[in-house]
């Protein structure tokens, strides 16, 4: 083989900004390391979504042959971009459109979610935790929901009081976000926002929280439960190994924990009792043996949205729009 | 519990307060510096940097006073030195120091960093309630404290302070009496991007111990509105402060309350309260007339 | 005035002071003597500001030298220039509006003076010189006069032994000029010596003992003017026999008014302006009637209602040829034919940074056929304008089309008043003619109006300078914190009555 | 030493022209010096910077998209500064221009007629101009600060985006994802070329907009009234104008012209509301505004300038790795650098040293 092959990523953030875009960037060093020679990657970053086509088309003639575009919103751009380029793959994190050269990807995060819930139900004092959000999309909405049935599985009163962000990342918002929830009277913060400040903060008032898309464990030693790493590694690896070998094909990708497309970080700062108790959960999630949106499930209003033994079906889940019963907090419709 | 609130809010007014009492004396003298923002953020990132590179968090607040300084240092050169027009050296002082705050914070973007240490007051932070919040908390918010009495002292209880409010109200006058004018504008708006450096440190070391682009998000804005609702008085700004603090913590308040308002509504809150207050101060012509430095965002060139 | 002995307090050799090309002061020597009010003479722009200026450290000369009680020295700044003491009353005061009579004199003041102890010294002094002031008033609630006291105690305060003033009673009542020349022969008996700029002659040759005269920034001549008379000092100043107003010719007269106002009152436009109060007045035709006062007694209020600037509580209560106009605005008061001369003359009449053909836009776009057709502009119909205006009044400038504020200011005034007569006006209202004007331009400026009077026109003139209105008007008035007093034909009235009046002390007015 | 001003008795010609090239070409020096701190060569960094994005024909189409909405709302800015008015809001007037022509496309989806586009743009220009009648509003009748009010209203505009596009106007087959339904064809800006790029009409219509304005500013009395009240308003009323009207006048204009510039972002190139529409034109503008020495022609140029900071910034990105924010600090130092040159053309400098004392009291 003569030319390498381009793997190319589109960052709606900065390559280390700890979080979200940090995440894929690591899986993208990864590429590098798995393929040496056979491979140059190149990325963009803080691409704004409202201008991202032009940046993608950019990155589309300067001769990559595989395009991660890692935002939600690069979505209707990728796919314009992508009809104009044939030749080039593109992968697209989170969304759901495909096309004969585009494929999507995601994960499936409320799994680790899940696990959170029922930690915080067996740690809490105060039987309620503060979930710090970003935006009320699907995603998120997912996690909350699975977060509290974790939770009422082990604790049926517990509550959950949401306060929204209104962004990503911003460390500023989400420790103020985390200071109000304490001082509102919750004892465990988990948060679906990419900056540790609210760990820092819990850290501060000695209370639990649980990290955010990857190992936070540094900004709260004490503080950190577990928490949601994302790792794309092995899914970057094999789909730019398609490409390195001609196999490359349109797919659409809802990976969880078993593919290892999320791990869980180690369960510390918690009674051994709850670490097994998380193991176990983990471990019946893995084995498919726990579905977490399996029925009887209440919506938040009472009304019944799965029966006994149902399972919440892909479709459904990716346009979740309401919660179980038990959620502190009015989504916005 | 209402310790902990009050605590919160007065984190959250900390900064509004520092940086607005700086562009007082800036104002005061007659210059309008906008550049707060950029000022403050360039103070956030300069205090992170300098922690971490450091590990002091108090040598990462005098780096953070240091680069809010110095970009105040430029826009005296340019609107003092030069008298290009403050209002739009103002905006450029705000969009350059938001790109160069980005691009020198860019490898620390991510990274956690010592929160700065609580300094407590020995006795005095063991009465209740009071004693935590006046006394058992950081320097910055010492330094926030004795800044409002500082401030109040110099301008109206000093000749320096006399002479400064004489410039502000006519600065051809105080040039023929022979008063720095220009000098004296200088110390002034060097002061300004001092207390707005120290303002940014306060987000980036205090507030939240981390970088992140744009980390004042508008704070400099809200402290420039403080001044003119505080009328152009130190005591008042630090009421200001403190209100608004109470309305930015208290719409997540009442978000986790789950009230049911959309969010955004609530976010929008603290902007929407920002023009009600400017438009009820503004509403007392006289009030603000007769505060407001006459020579504010004018221009000044000595005859020699 | 050449004897350069050993009791000389100040003594000046070659003083010489540029802006940019232009010289201002060309190599002036001078010498004041301890005891001595020595009067510093000439036209508007002959350099005298400047030159005590660079007394005061103000300016810094380009060349020269200055002796100080036989000692050469250099005075980098006014703070130097007071320690050393010498102390100034500027022509334009140096005061600060929004702080109190004691701070403003405080902030002048060496080292950190507790401000009680400024207030007390104030107040002391102020009553000593007979110039009584209350040092916690603030400086916008003040009257001109009072004003003035400020800046003579401020200055008194530093202990001076030169105090140079410049152009002290422009804005003084006759009676209180008698009061200022009290308190300077009051100094002058303590052997301080007194740099005096004035440009009323009488005054000068009731107060001086001696007198530089200065023109084009080159001392021309000195004197002694108790020994000469006004013309021949004002001869020596213009270097020509001064030109006098042609002898009135008759007038057409006519019964009704062309512009008359009607128990008008009306707030301040600001918490630093003067409200009116009742003001009644008819302008007819033919006649030019003049209104005297000090600055701020609510001139200005009185030029924006009657131009238009603000409206009238009533249309009825401002009429114009016969029609009610007082809630017309400005532009179709001069469609019917009035014009308004104001006294700021730039920032106000002009636009300092535009070029003087679109300051003839400015005012005429309504008026002046041709400037404008639908919502263009033509801006060579402009350029031929403000041909005919230069020709007319003799404009000097630079350039063709220059900025307005590269004019001097009495050029800019001839424009002014150019641009404003092109279409014989029917009415003029003129607020300070010839303010800061040169004798040969204010002249010719007077003429101007007069010619307009005899052409049946009626001209109401508002100003400070009392030598000017009884020249050249029929009837005369004074306004006084608001209130207009009655009207005398000028052949029935004096400086003394007028000055009474421009005091408040009239009809209707108690105290 | 010390640097003094002395006045210019007329303002210098040669240097209105040239103070912006000079300006310009201190920031492109500027660049060079930052490239080199960095460690790119400096030379090669300029040219991926300022001229690599010209050399394709696709580029030169993304540079006038880019280059629009920057001409637009710099054109309507600059009638605001003229008559100092000073508008910092058009981010937010921008976003409500969208927001307020979107509705057609968002929730009459089945007007799909000809006259939809005409209808959204009129739209667009209203609600820009409405949401910038608030500060002028304000500034009229309570003297409230506008440059506080207008960039207030920016944060509340982009709130009531977010909470629209998350809500009420998402779309309702787009798995609740935050962003509205696509344009459908009648509501979409055409394209100029399509066999060359993704250019639309918006930049001929910024064009004529600037050209309109300009001729306002430079003919017209209006134009005579926006320099006069802005530069002395005594001597603008002692004229017969009106600095109230003034003040509605020249926020509404730019309100407008902000409006329209976002109605053509969202019709044109992104064809959907979306949370963030905007990279900060609104801000950019100002900054064009001021390289264009507030002269819509001037503005046509500068909004081409700038947009070709944004190109630069991706393709220094990307074939570089330059970091992003470089084109930001490039802006902020253009406009620094322009307006110290603007001293030049009123003022001449002059290095000076400072008087010194000599004589009796000096050693006193
Ligand atoms: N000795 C003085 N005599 C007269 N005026 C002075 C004197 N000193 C200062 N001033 C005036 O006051 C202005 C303000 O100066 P400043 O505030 O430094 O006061 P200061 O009296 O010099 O104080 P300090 O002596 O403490 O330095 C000076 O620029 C000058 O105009
Ligand atoms: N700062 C300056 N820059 C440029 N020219 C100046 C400046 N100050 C004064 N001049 C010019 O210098 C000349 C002398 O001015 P000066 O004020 O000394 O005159 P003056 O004799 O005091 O006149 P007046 O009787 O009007 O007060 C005038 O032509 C004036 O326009
Ligand atoms: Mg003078
Ligand atoms: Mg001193």
């Amino acid at each position: 083989q003569d030319e390498p092959v381009e793997a190319c990523f589109v960052y709606v953030g900065s390559h280390t900004d700890g979080g979200w875009s940090q995440a894929h960037d690591i899986a993208r060093l990864a590429v590098e390391e798995e393929y040496g020679d056979a491979v140059e990657t190149r990325f963009i970053e803080n691409v704004a979504e409202a201008t991202s086509e032009g940046a993608i088309e950019r990155m589309a003639r300067s001769g990559c042959d595989i395009i991660f575009t890692t935002s939600f919103g690069f979505m209707d751009p990728t796919i314009a971009v992508a009809e104009r380029f044939p030749d080039v793959k593109f992968e697209h994190a989170t969304g759901y459109k495909t096309a004969p050269n585009v494929s999507v990807y995601n994960s499936r995060f409320y799994e680790g979610r899940y696990i959170q819930g029922v930690i915080a139900a067996s740690m809490s004092e105060a039987g309620v935790a503060g979930y710090i959000g970003s935006f009320p999309i699907p995603e998120v909405v997912q996690g909350i929901n699975a977060f509290m049935l974790g939770a009422q599985s082990i604790d049926p009163d517990f509550a959950v009081k949401v306060v929204w962000a209104n962004s990503w990342y911003d460390p500023g918002a989400e420790a103020d976000a985390a200071k109000v929830l304490m001082d509102q009277g919750v004892d465990i913060i988990t948060q679906h926002t990419d900056s540790t400040a609210p760990m820092q903060e819990a850290a501060a008032r000695g209370i639990k929280a649980f990290g955010q898309a990857s190992d936070m464990i540094e900004a709260g030693p004490e503080t950190q439960l577990t928490a949601i790493v994302d790792t794309w590694a092995p899914y970057y690896i094999e789909r730019v190994g398609a490409v390195i070998d001609g196999t490359w094909e349109t797919s659409d990708s809802w990976d969880g924990l078993v593919d290892g497309i999320l791990t869980m970080a180690p369960y510390t700062n918690m009674p051994e009792e709850v670490a097994a108790l998380a193991e176990e959960t983990e471990e019946a999630i893995k084995s498919g043996e726990l579905f977490v949106f399996t029925g009887p499930i209440n919506k938040q209003d009472g009304t019944q949205w799965l029966a006994e033994g149902e399972q919440a079906d892909d479709g459904t889940l990716l346009g979740l729009n309401f919660y179980v019963e038990g959620v502190d907090d009015q989504l916005p419709q | 519990m209402l310790e902990s609130i009050l605590l919160t809010i007065i984190t959250a007014a900390t900064p509004l307060l520092l940086a607005a009492l700086g562009e007082l004396v800036v104002e005061r003298s007659g210059t309008l510096n906008l550049g707060v923002e950029g000022m403050m953020v360039m103070g956030a990132v300069g205090g992170f940097v300098g922690m971490i590179v450091t590990g002091n968090p108090f040598i990462g607040a005098l780096v953070g006073v240091l680069f809010g300084t110095v970009l105040s240092l430029l826009f005296a050169f340019l609107a003092l030195t030069l008298a290009t027009n403050q209002y739009a050296t103002g905006l450029a002082l705000t969009i350059l120091g938001l790109g160069l705050s980005g691009l020198i914070g860019e490898p620390y973007v991510g990274r956690s960093a010592v929160r700065m240490p609580v300094l407590d007051i020995p006795v005095l932070s063991d009465i209740p309630i009071i004693g935590r919040l006046l006394f058992g908390q950081d320097v910055i918010f010492y330094i926030s404290i004795a800044l409002v009495i500082g401030v109040a002292w110099f301008l109206f209880r000093t000749k320096k302070g006399l002479t400064l409010r004489s410039i502000g109200d006519n600065p051809q006058s105080a040039h023929a009496l022979g008063i720095k004018v220009i000098r004296y504008r200088y110390l002034a708006v060097l002061f300004g991007g001092a207390c707005a450096g120290l303002a940014g440190a306060h987000l980036s070391l205090v507030y939240t111990p981390q970088w992140t682009e744009n980390m004042s998000a508008g704070r400099g804005w809200i402290a420039l509105a403080l001044v003119v609702f505080a009328s152009w008085r130190p005591a008042r700004v630090l009421a200001g402060a403190y209100l608004f603090g109470a309305v930015s913590i208290g719409q997540l308040h009442a978000q986790a309350l789950g009230i049911g308002i959309p969010s955004q509504f609530l976010s929008a809150l603290p902007y929407l309260a920002t023009v009600l207050v400017l438009v009820l101060i503004s509403q007392n012509r006289r009030l603000t007339l007769i505060n407001t430095p006459a020579s504010l965002g004018k221009s000044f060139v000595p005859d020699r | 005035m050449t004897a350069s002995g050993p009791e000389a307090l100040l003594t000046l050799k070659g003083l010489t002071k540029s802006f940019g090309s232009f010289k201002a002061n060309d190599s002036v020597d001078l010498q004041i003597i301890p005891g001595e009010i020595h009067a510093l003479l000439g036209e508007n722009g002959a350099g005298k500001s400047t030159f005590v200026k660079m007394l005061y450290g103000a300016l810094q000369p380009d060349a020269g030298e200055m002796v100080w009680r036989g000692k050469p020295v250099s005075i980098p700044s006014p703070a130097f220039a007071r320690q050393l003491g010498v102390g100034m009353v500027f022509q334009h005061f140096s005061l600060f509006e929004a702080l109190t009579v004691a701070e403003n004199v405080a902030v002048a003041l060496p080292g950190d003076t507790p401000i009680k102890k400024v207030a007390a010294d104030v107040e002391t002094v102020s009553r000593e010189y007979g110039l009584p002031l209350k040092a916690g008033a603030y400086v916008h609630d003040l009257s001109v006069g009072e004003r003035q006291r400020i800046e003579i105690v401020r200055c008194l305060l530093g202990h001076p032994d030169l105090v140079i003033m410049d152009e002290p009673t422009s804005v003084l009542t006759p009676q209180e000029v008698d009061d200022l020349f009290a308190v300077l022969r009051k100094l002058r008996d303590e052997g301080k010596a007194i740099l005096y700029i004035s440009h009323k002659l009488e005054e000068v040759r009731a107060l001086c003992e001696r007198a530089t005269i200065l023109r084009h920034g080159k001392v021309v001549g000195t004197c002694i003017p108790r020994d000469e008379t006004a013309a021949s000092i004002a001869r020596m100043m213009v270097g020509a026999d001064i030109h006098q107003i042609r002898p009135a010719k008759a007038r057409p007269q006519g019964a009704e008014p062309l512009l008359s106002i009607s128990n008008l009152s009306m707030d301040s436009r600001d918490v630093f302006g003067t409200p009116l109060k009742d003001i009644s007045l008819d302008l007819f035709p033919g006649e030019i009637v003049g209104i005297a006062g000090i600055a701020g007694n609510g001139q200005s209020e009185l030029f924006d209602v009657l131009s238009g600037e603000r409206l009238a509580g009533r249309p009825e209560q401002v009429t114009l040829f016969g029609k009610p106009v007082g809630h017309d605005d400005i532009t179709a008061r001069r469609a019917k034919g009035a014009v308004f001369i104001s006294e700021e003359r730039l920032g106000h009449a002009t636009v300092p940074s535009l070029s003087l053909s679109e300051n003839v836009i400015l005012t005429r776009y309504r008026v002046n056929p041709g400037l404008k057709s639908g919502m263009f502009l033509n801006r060579g119909k402009a350029k031929s304008l403000l041909g005919t205006i230069v020709d007319a009044l003799d404009v000097r400038k630079s350039a063709p089309d220059p900025a307005a504020q590269s004019l001097s200011g009495g050029n800019l005034q001839k424009f002014i008043i150019g641009r404003e007569v092109l279409e014989d006006p029917k009415v003029i209202i003129v607020n300070q003619p010839t303010w800061g004007v040169d004798a040969g331009s204010a002249a010719r400026i007077r003429q101007t109006l007069v010619d307009l009077a005899e052409g049946g026109a009626a001209v109401l003139v508002i100003s400070q300078d009392l030598d000017e209105l009884f020249e050249f008007t029929d009837r005369l008035a004074a306004i006084a914190e608001g209130r207009l007093s009655d009207f005398a034909p000028v052949a029935q009235t004096d400086r003394n009555a007028i000055g009474l009046k421009m005091s408040g002390i009239f009809e209707g007015q108690t105290a | 030493m010390r640097l003094e001003l002395i006045k210019r008795g007329n303002p210098s010609r040669a240097l209105q022209f040239l103070s912006p090239l000079i300006g310009l070409a201190l920031a492109v020096v500027t660049g060079a010096i930052m490239f080199a701190i960095l460690g790119k060569d400096p030379l090669a960094a300029l040219y991926v910077y300022f001229v690599e994005p010209l050399t394709e024909l696709w580029s030169v189409h993304e540079l006038l998209i880019k280059a629009a909405p920057l001409i637009l709302m710099g054109a309507g800015l600059s009638v605001c500064y003229l008559s100092n008015n000073w508008n910092i809001g058009a981010e937010g007037q921008f976003i409500m221009g969208a927001l307020a022509g979107s509705i057609f496309p968002v929730l009459f989806t089945d007007l799909q007629t000809p006259f939809v586009l005409p209808l959204m743009m009129v739209f667009a220009i209203v609600g820009g101009a409405l949401w910038a009648g608030i500060p002028a509003l304000l500034k009229a009748k309570f003297n409230t600060n506008e440059i506080l009010v207008s960039l207030m209203l920016v944060y509340v505009a982009e709130l009531i985006l977010d909470y629209l596009v998350r809500g009420p106007w998402r779309n309702p087959g787009g798995m609740n994802f935050p962003e509205s339904v696509r344009f459908h064809s009648f509501a979409r800006i055409p394209e100029l070329m399509p066999a060359d790029g993704r250019a639309n009409w918006g930049i001929v219509i910024a064009i004529v907009v600037a050209i309109a304005i300009w001729v306002m500013l430079s003919r017209t009395l209006k134009g005579f009234e926006i320099k006069v009240l802005g530069t002395s308003p005594r001597a603008g009323k002692f004229a017969g104008f009106d600095a109230k009207k003034m003040i509605f006048f020249s926020f509404l204009l730019a309100g407008a012209c902000a409006g329209l510039a976002g109605i053509i972002e969202v019709a044109g190139a992104s064809a959907q509301l979306r949370p963030i529409i905007s990279p900060g034109y609104g801000f950019t503008a100002i900054i064009v505004a001021f390289l264009g020495r507030l002269n819509p022609l001037g503005v046509i140029v500068a909004g081409l300038v700038l947009a070709l900071t944004y190109l630069g910034g991706e393709a220094a990105q990307i074939s570089l790795g330059l970091s992003d924010k470089v084109a930001r600090v490039f802006q902020g130092a253009l406009l620094l650098y322009i307006l110290a040159c603007d001293t030049l053309i009123h003022y001449r400098i002059r290095f000076a040293r400072a008087p010194k004392a000599s004589g009796s009291v000096a050693d006193a």
